[in-house]
């Protein structure tokens, strides 16, 4: 793998380069209210890389939470329908948090597995993934709890690491990142033999055995019905706040939207915690309460997504414990299952 | 207990004797009443339906006095007057301030002053009623005034308007009666006792007040009384001092001296009949009382 | 329709949605009819038993349809045939208006009246005014600006709404 | 707190209660839980400390009944009782239905401040504490069946100023325009989790006008025109029911001001309709269920 | 996908004049769901009717859009045409392109676009209007009559002669109310008794009416065509079926009392009828001053009363009535008169109101007709009639004109007049209303043949001199005070509503003005109904009113009732609002709003019969179809009929622009 350097100016050159180059960059940025969340940078002062970690995750970029499918036009008695060809440019996610990275070959499995996502596929192929390595990481963060780490590769093209005395040490991962440091090769520097870098964050490591946790869930004798869901998910108030933060959370609703005599079709985030998101039509809902929505979600990052991705659900981004109005701490469950599977 | 205490122009003037006899029978019963400083006329004389500001000035100016002199001495939180006239005044510029605050924001604003409209105005009256008792002005009496038939005139300022002054009912008082029974004597109940005794007209028609004033003396007569005992400065000039002319049209009226309740009840509660100061009576009510014994 | 598009437009006439009530209103509008009182063409009435009928829900829609101006018109207190249903209104009116008020709706736009089935010359004088100053006012491009953004999210088709 | 523990557990073991509706240590610093007791044990998890902010009453709306076993109690701060009143007056709760374990308070903490140990024994400097807080009067509860902690003196507040009620003020005087980008641009950010609504204890329906699609009032995606129908939607359907327990505004994700909007309408209700205040007595109509033959009309013609 | 049919209709060139309608036929055969579509001359002509009636049954049409006059007009006409063809009436909608453009927009061009809208509109609506089938209610046909005054005989007399069963129910112990203390009644000074009595007789008669005297009316509900009133029968302690009136008992009973029909003159017994003609004339003991229910001795009556009908044991008696209509004829009070002091009325025995007045004239009266004053029983030489005591007078009164006052006053001077020859009467008043046929003239026959003084102005005053009343007053018309040495006053008293009237009000659900006066549902086209359907007033207490406005009423009333058990079943409008009882969480908003009381709870039972969830329920019988409800609705979980959220939708949506 090569190391390659940028200058403390190297993120300055690399925006004005890709501005030019009318390549679209999205990176931690503060917004109106005062939070981090990922955005259109123009320029490296917008940045905030010292930030833990953005709000919501950066799938929104692959994945928006609002998006057009198609369209349609009554005319007469006819149809027309039309469908939503995006354009879409090419991208660069600048200064991401490995964890998240990560998530984006995860959510890759999902928008390919049966049916190919488009919409979504085109996105991630002309994306080029420019991760930070984390220097600091808060109570919430658990990826190395879970397998990953604030300097993990997987999903990253590019990874950074900060210097202490400024700049940063680029590890080109992927030959996609090979590439884009050679066509910005004034920028991607040789790096020095030996470059010392900013000490790499330690996010607490907590007892937690994901593979005890998958074959616990996969005893649905033992699982299923366990009285934990209750215990811990009673208090849920459904606000699907982890869903709408999670880097891996995929679920999407489509709907129509009348305007006069057009309208169109419209794909929008919904999640697993809205007690509407299994309601049948007859009125029955499978999962009646709050536990067995919570049961789900928990399950879906644990066994589901390895049992049909061969690829973890969870990055350990510690968002979901970040945002939750009722302190429902998904690393609580995982320890306590970790004990009973014991 | 000392209230705070509004003279009004009259009662250091024509009705001393009024006044005095209230000082004395407030000293016999416990209490006095401090004359607050500074005071200015209540302004009976610009009437408040005119609506102007000024009419309202000078009562207004006289209540926040009133509150002033209560806080700063330690008073009782009230006023406590002895004119109808000035009670009627005061009472009403409250009255009208708590349906109107527009109007008190433009007094106010006016005297630069903060009032409320919550200065409580009492007449004497109501002070030995409410506060004093009329059992314990009773148990107070020394001489009893047995036989004396008296007729309570209240005229109208105490009474009227009803909703804005509203010292009794404006038809079946009791309060007046209730203080002349507690002094022994017997209370004749007459038509007129509500009636306006003509002081409005005095000026301009003095024919005309002196029949409403013959009218109640008539009345009171006719129900037997020996004389009309009155709360009122003015009601006690007109009566009085007209009589003569009032036989002019009725030859055969027979006189009937007009005296302030507290002169009553100041004999009753034994001041000295040689003291008690009958200066603003035409019609000396001496040899009456002589007459039934009480001198 | 964004401003550009209105200026190049050589007539734009506005659209006002007028919600009124069957028994009051709505018969002051055919009285108007009736005698033939002519008035400004751009309202379209839309037909409830009550204005107690009437939910916030269908003013905000009426924006959200291109609506320049919404006009709101029932029976006199006292006069309502369901006894009681344009005093419960008003005061959901009351805490509406406060409501787009506040969040910046222009409030120039949105007008109340009373006006019973005799009213016909009131009908007429409302709806005149109401449509004169939404001429002046123009078309209600800031609203309808958060039509336009819409398109924007959705990249390209943008003409086609 | 050990009164409320032992009350709690005294209330678990004559099986007075099935469940105890309380705060627990959190999993994080300067976080604390939502907690059910049902055992005697669990009563000794049982705590209350300037950083229990959640708004309890929620669980006692029928969705959670699944949870409940039987008769409940409930710790509940002074705002809290003014949410279970409004339950009580709109016929979701009967007063017998529930054990208020009231807890007399002087503040919780405000979103995202984190208390050192030191501070939470101290008092709560106003700069932490919650907005809502500035200008609550009911720092000892108006209804309990037991009372907890030393009895805070309620303030005498001027009702609607100070406080949110300022910034509501600040935004009333704005110019029309000014107000509209204002808020457009908060709207802008609305994601649509509907984390408001389904933190509110007054968002009890069992199925939202959100969840209609025939006819769509509100439009399902997170664009201005669907973000400014629910947020105004909302807004409405909370005018002269919202308590100011302030749950929505601090789950938003996306910090949308929506206290604002909700003490907007609570001003306007006070303002027009003779001070009416919600969730301090549970007799009174609501506004918007009585009107007065002499309402205000101005703005009709 | 739906096939609606669209007409546009010429009017004539009522509207093609200024509307292109062969365009908007043209235009809305391409709007999705219409299958056809034509302009017409007249749709309304029976051709016109017809060719609808043709086409939908040619063309298989499941809705209608008439785009022609207003709805107001002719949307009844379209509805039956195509009910006649086998269309449900509520699929047909009507698009106003008459009142609302021809007539009102002379621009050709944009009258056409607007009917365009409009017409575009209402397909849009009518294609989500649903099947509706009016709703039906059975009749039960029997009414209910509250009060036995002159209004409920009236009204109960007019029902049964129509051969339909009526029950009255009157608190006091006979029938008669306030007409039968009258003396003789303007304008034509017939006596009261004599054309009051044989109704109360025939009343009684009547094979068709059942009467409760001494009863009052403690509950009600169900709705229109369907009541059920549960009427309290107080114990008389008499066998009102075995008396024979024979009133041996009054003549024994040693216990007198005062007799509050003669204004508490004259005496009466503890046991008695308040008079001879009573109906039912059957004597009630008055438990409160009965020695024996006192003492537990005496029962002399018992003793001397030959059926032996007496019996102190009698409890209270509940009645449960199922009734169609009803007809509240309650009648009113007279203001107290403690406040108005200024008239002495309470201290001087000779000032006396306007119904005692009656009584003194009246031949069986507490003095046989004589006038002679309460005080000592001399003929009064002189007697002031003031009028408007308590009517407007909105400071210590009421503001409302008593109505009656004027014309009783007028008649009282004349039988002052007739039988003291030689005597005076005075009347002071504000203004002389005598609106009414005959009622000019006998004020002035008063005045000019009966040579009654008027003098317009207010009393300020009215006190004892010696055996004299003084009464001082103004006169404004000469503006000098007046005053007047009178042997009697009379006082004409405001009519108020009758004690209590609210709470009846509130057990019948009928609303009530501020001075508790029961509320008519329109003051001008709807005078004698109440805004609950089913229940109509009469008489007095509905507003001040004169005997013969009161009887026309009466009758106004029993044919309402009339035309309303006439029918077997109640057809309504099912234009009603609807609750979705798998979404309702029963906040009750819509209870609260509802302005008939049309939404009551109901609970949800599982198969155990457990109740599992409380939801609001709506009554068809009582739901007007305002739909306040459905806007107060936060989650549109109850929805009008007609007018559901939907439907209002695609209204807007589809002037969408």
């Amino acid at each position: 793998m090569t190391l390659k350097l940028l200058k403390e100016d190297g993120l300055k050159k690399l925006i004005e380069a890709l501005n030019k180059a009318d390549t679209r960059v999205v990176g931690p940025k503060r917004n109106k209210a005062g939070m981090v969340t990922y955005d259109d940078v123009n320029a490296d002062t917008e940045l905030e890389l010292d930030e833990v970690i953005g709000r919501y995750s950066p799938k929104d970029a692959f994945f928006p939470q609002h998006e057009t499918v198609m369209r349609y036009k009554l005319d007469g008695k006819d149809v027309h329908v039309k469908a939503e060809t995006p354009v879409i440019k090419e991208t660069v996610l600048l200064g991401v948090r490995p964890c998240d990275a990560a998530a984006m070959i995860s959510l890759n499995k999902v928008f390919t597995w049966d049916y190919v996502d488009t919409l979504f596929t085109e996105r991630q192929k002309k994306a080029t993934i420019i991760s930070l390595a984390c220097n600091n990481a808060d109570e919430s963060c658990f990826c190395t709890s879970v397998g990953f780490a604030p300097d993990g590769t997987e999903g990253s093209d590019i990874l950074l690491k900060k210097i202490k005395s400024g700049g940063y040490l680029a590890e080109l991962i992927t030959k996609e990142g090979e590439a884009f440091a050679t066509t910005h090769k004034s920028i991607f520097e040789n790096a020095p033999a030996k470059a010392d870098t900013v000490a790499i964050a330690e996010p607490t490591k907590l007892d937690i055995d994901i593979d005890r946790i998958k074959s616990w869930l996969d005893d649905k004798e033992k699982s299923w019905e366990h009285p934990l869901w209750e215990q811990l998910a009673a208090k849920c108030v459904g606000c699907g706040g982890c869903t709408f933060v999670c880097p891996t959370c995929h679920c999407f609703d489509i709907v129509d939207e009348p305007y006069g005599d057009q309208g169109k079709r419209v794909k929008n985030w919904d999640g697993c915690q809205f007690d509407h998101f299994t309601l049948h039509a007859s009125g029955h809902n499978p999962r009646e309460h709050q536990p067995q929505r919570w049961r789900n979600r928990f399950s879906c990052k644990f066994k589901i997504y390895p049992d049909r991705f061969e690829k973890k659900g969870c990055v350990g981004c510690g968002r979901c414990i970040r945002v939750c109005p009722v302190n429902l701490d998904i690393t609580e469950a995982m320890t306590e299952i970790t004990q009973i599977a014991k | 207990m000392k209230i705070p205490y509004y003279p009004g122009c009259t009662l250091n003037t024509n009705a001393k004797d009024l006044q005095e006899c209230a000082e004395f029978s407030a000293e016999a019963l416990g209490f006095s009443m401090v004359e607050m400083p500074d005071w200015n006329c209540c302004g009976a004389s610009l009437p408040l339906t005119a609506n102007s500001a000024m009419g309202y000035a000078g009562p207004t100016n006289v209540l926040i006095g009133a509150k002033e002199e209560g806080q700063k001495e330690g008073l009782e939180d009230k006023l406590v007057t002895l004119c109808a006239v000035c009670y009627n005044v005061l009472k009403r510029t409250n009255y009208a301030f708590n349906k109107d605050a527009a109007k008190l924001d433009t007094i106010n604003s006016l005297l630069e002053s903060d009032y409320k409209g919550d200065t409580n105005v009492v007449h004497f009256l109501e002070v030995l009623r409410d506060d004093i008792g009329f059992d314990k002005v009773k148990e107070s009496v020394s001489k009893e005034l047995k036989g004396l038939k008296v007729a309570p005139y209240y005229g109208c300022f105490l009474l009227r308007p009803h909703e804005e002054v509203g010292l009794d009912d404006p038809y079946a008082p009791t309060i007046f009666e209730g203080l002349l029974k507690s002094l022994g004597c017997e209370v004749v109940d007459f038509s007129h006792k509500g009636e306006c005794c003509g002081s409005y007209s005095a000026m301009s028609n003095a024919e005309n007040a002196a029949e409403c004033s013959f009218s109640v003396i008539d009345a009171a007569a006719a129900a037997g009384a020996d004389v009309i005992a009155t709360t009122c400065p003015l009601c006690q000039y007109n009566l009085d001092s007209k009589q003569a002319m009032m036989k002019k049209n009725h030859g055969d009226m027979k006189e009937m001296p007009i005296i302030y309740f507290t002169q009553l009840l100041s004999m009753a509660l034994g001041k000295d009949i040689g003291k008690i100061s009958f200066k603003s009576n035409s019609i000396n009510p001496l040899p009456l009382l002589k007459e039934k014994g009480l001198v | 329709m964004s401003e550009e598009k209105v200026e190049n437009k050589e007539v734009w006439t506005p659209r006002i949605i007028a919600y009124v009530c069957n028994w009051c209103t709505y018969g002051g509008a055919d009285l108007a009819g009736t005698s033939r009182k002519t008035y400004d063409a751009s309202v379209r009435v839309i037909k409830l038993p009550c204005t107690g009928r009437i939910d916030p829900l269908f003013l905000l829609k009426a924006f959200e349809r291109g609506a320049d101006s919404i006009l709101v018109s029932g029976c006199h207190p006292g006069d309502c045939h369901y006894n009681t249903g344009n005093y419960h209104s008003r005061r959901r009116w009351t805490a509406f208006r406060d409501l787009l008020e506040f969040s910046g709706i222009d409030m120039r736009r949105i007008h109340f009246s009373w006006i019973s089935a005799a009213e016909a010359v009131k009908w007429v004088d409302v709806v005149n005014d109401v449509s004169e100053k939404t001429k002046e006012l123009g078309p209600y491009t800031e609203f309808q600006r958060i039509n336009e953004k819409i398109k924007e999210y959705d990249g390209i088709f943008a003409e086609q709404g | 707190m050990e009164s409320l523990q032992s009350k709690a557990k005294e209330l678990i073991k004559d099986a007075s209660v099935a469940v105890i509706i309380g705060y627990a240590a959190g999993t994080k610093k300067g976080k604390t839980k939502p907690f059910f007791a049902y055992s005697e044990e669990d009563c000794e998890k049982l705590i209350f400390t300037p950083e229990c902010v959640n708004n309890l009453t929620i669980y006692l709306t029928r969705k959670f009944d699944f949870m409940k076993k039987g008769k409940v109690a409930i710790v509940a701060k002074g705002c809290d009782i003014k949410t279970i009143n409004v339950l009580i007056q709109e016929n979701q709760l009967k007063r017998d239905d529930v054990v208020i374990l009231g807890v007399s308070c002087e503040g919780v903490v405000d979103k995202d401040v984190i208390l050192d140990r030191a501070e939470l024994t101290a008092d709560l400097p106003e700069d932490k504490k919650s907005i809502k807080c500035i200008t609550c009067d009911v720092n000892t509860p108006s209804d309990f069946d037991h009372l907890f902690g030393e009895g805070v003196e309620s303030k005498a507040i001027e009702p609607m100023t100070g406080g949110i009620y300022d910034e509501v003020d600040k935004v009333r005087g704005m110019a029309q325009g000014e107000k509209w980008n204002f808020w457009m641009e908060h709207f802008e950010r609305c994601i649509k989790c509907y984390a408001c609504k389904k933190v509110c204890p007054l968002c009890y329906c069992d199925v939202c006008i959100t969840e209609k699609n025939q006819p769509q009032w509100i439009e399902t995606s997170a664009h201005e025109r669907g973000n400014y129908a629910w947020n105004i939607k909302r807004a409405m359907d909370l005018s002269g029911r919202c308590t100011f327990c302030g749950e929505c505004d601090r789950v938003c994700p996306a910090e949308i001001p929506l206290n604002l909007l909700n003490q907007e309408m609570a001003k306007l209700n006070y303002e027009a309709f003779d001070g009416y205040r919600a969730g301090y007595q549970t007799e009174e109509k609501p506004p918007f269920v009585s009107f007065k033959e002499d309402d205000d009309e101005g703005f009709i013609r | 996908m739906s096939r609606v049919g669209v007409f546009v209709c010429h009017c004539g060139t009522n509207i093609s004049a200024t509307v292109d309608v062969a365009k908007v036929a043209e235009e809305m055969k391409n709007q999705p769901g219409v299958v056809y579509t034509e302009d017409y001359k007249f749709m309304c002509s029976s051709p016109g009717q017809g060719k609808l009636k043709e086409i939908i049954d040619e063309h298989k049409l499941d809705s209608v859009v008439i785009a022609a006059c207003s709805p107001h007009m002719h949307e009844k006409t379209f509805r039956n045409a195509a009910e006649a063809a086998g269309l449900n009436s509520f699929k047909v909608e009507m698009a106003n392109i008459r009142e609302q453009c021809s007539w009102v927009h002379p621009d050709k061009a944009e009258g056409t676009v607007k009917s365009l809208d409009l017409t575009k509109k209402m397909i849009e609506k009518v294609r989500l209007n649903e099947e509706l089938d009016k709703i039906v209610m059975p009749v039960t046909k029997k009414a209910l009559v509250i009060g036995g005054g002159i209004a409920g005989i009236q009204a109960a007399l007019d029902i049964a002669a129509a051969g339909t069963e009526v029950i009255i129910v009157e608190k006091d112990v006979t029938l008669g109310g306030h007409m039968i203390q009258l003396s003789e009644t303007f304008p034509t000074l017939d006596c009261s008794q004599c054309i009051m009595t044989p109704k109360m007789v025939e009343a009684s008669l009547n094979p068709n009416i059942t009467i409760y005297t001494y009863a009052e009316v403690e509950a009600l509900d169900g709705y229109v065509g369907n009541f059920r009133a549960r009427i309290r029968r107080k114990a008389k302690s008499v066998v009102e079926e075995d008396c024979t009136g024979c009133g041996i008992c009054q003549e024994k009973c040693p216990k007198k009392v005062d007799n509050p029909f003669e204004m508490g003159h004259g005496k009466s017994k503890a046991i008695a009828v308040p008079f001879p003609q009573a109906v039912p004339n059957v004597p009630v003991i008055d438990r409160d001053s009965c020695i024996y229910y006192k003492t537990g001795k005496c029962r002399i009556c018992e003793k001397v009363c030959g059926p032996k009908c007496i019996d102190f044991d009698q409890q209270d008696e509940i009645v449960n009535v199922d009734i169609g209509a009803i007809v509240v004829a309650t009648g009113y009070d007279t203001m107290p008169l403690d406040r108005f002091g200024e008239y002495g009325y309470g201290k001087y025995k000779d000032v006396i109101d306007g119904l005692t007045f009656e009584r003194m004239a009246s031949a069986a009266g507490f003095t046989e007709g004589e006038m002679k004053r309460p005080s000592d029983g001399k003929t009064p030489e002189t007697v002031v009639f003031i009028q408007c005591v308590g009517s407007r007078d909105e400071s210590k009164g009421v503001s409302y004109c008593s109505k009656i006052c004027c014309m009783y006053s007028a008649k009282q001077t004349m039988l002052y007049k007739h039988k003291v020859h030689h005597g005076k009467a005075h009347v002071f008043y504000m203004d002389i209303r005598a609106g009414g046929k005959n009622y000019e003239e006998f004020v002035r026959r008063a005045i000019e043949e009966d040579d009654a003084n008027y003098i317009r102005g207010r009393v300020s005053r009215v006190y004892e001199k010696g055996d004299k009343l003084i009464v001082k007053g103004a006169d404004t018309l000469s503006g000098r005070p007046v005053t007047i040495e009178a042997d009697m006053v009379v006082l004409a008293t405001a009519m108020t509503a009758r004690k209590g009237a609210d709470k009846l009000a509130q057990t019948l659900g009928i609303s009530y003005d501020r001075y508790n006066f029961f509320s008519e549902s329109h003051p001008k086209l709807r005078p004698v109904e109440t805004n609950t359907a089913g229940i109509f007033l009469a008489g007095a207490c509905q507003a001040p009113k004169d005997v013969p406005e009161t009887v026309a009423q009466a009758s106004a009333a029993a044919s309402k009732v009339l035309g309303l058990l006439s029918q077997e079943t109640l057809k309504r409008e099912p234009i009603t609002a609807e609750v979705n009882e798998a979404n309702c969480i029963a906040c009750f908003d819509c209870l609260n709003i509802c302005p008939y009381g049309a939404i009551t709870s109901k609970g949800i039972t599982d198969r155990d019969g457990n109740i599992i969830k409380e939801v609001a329920e709506v009554n068809p019988g009582v739901c007007q179809g305002c739909g306040l409800c459905n806007a107060a609705c936060r989650s549109k979980t109850i929805e009008l009929r007609g007018f559901k959220d939907n439907q209002i939708y695609a209204e807007i949506n589809s002037l969408a622009v």
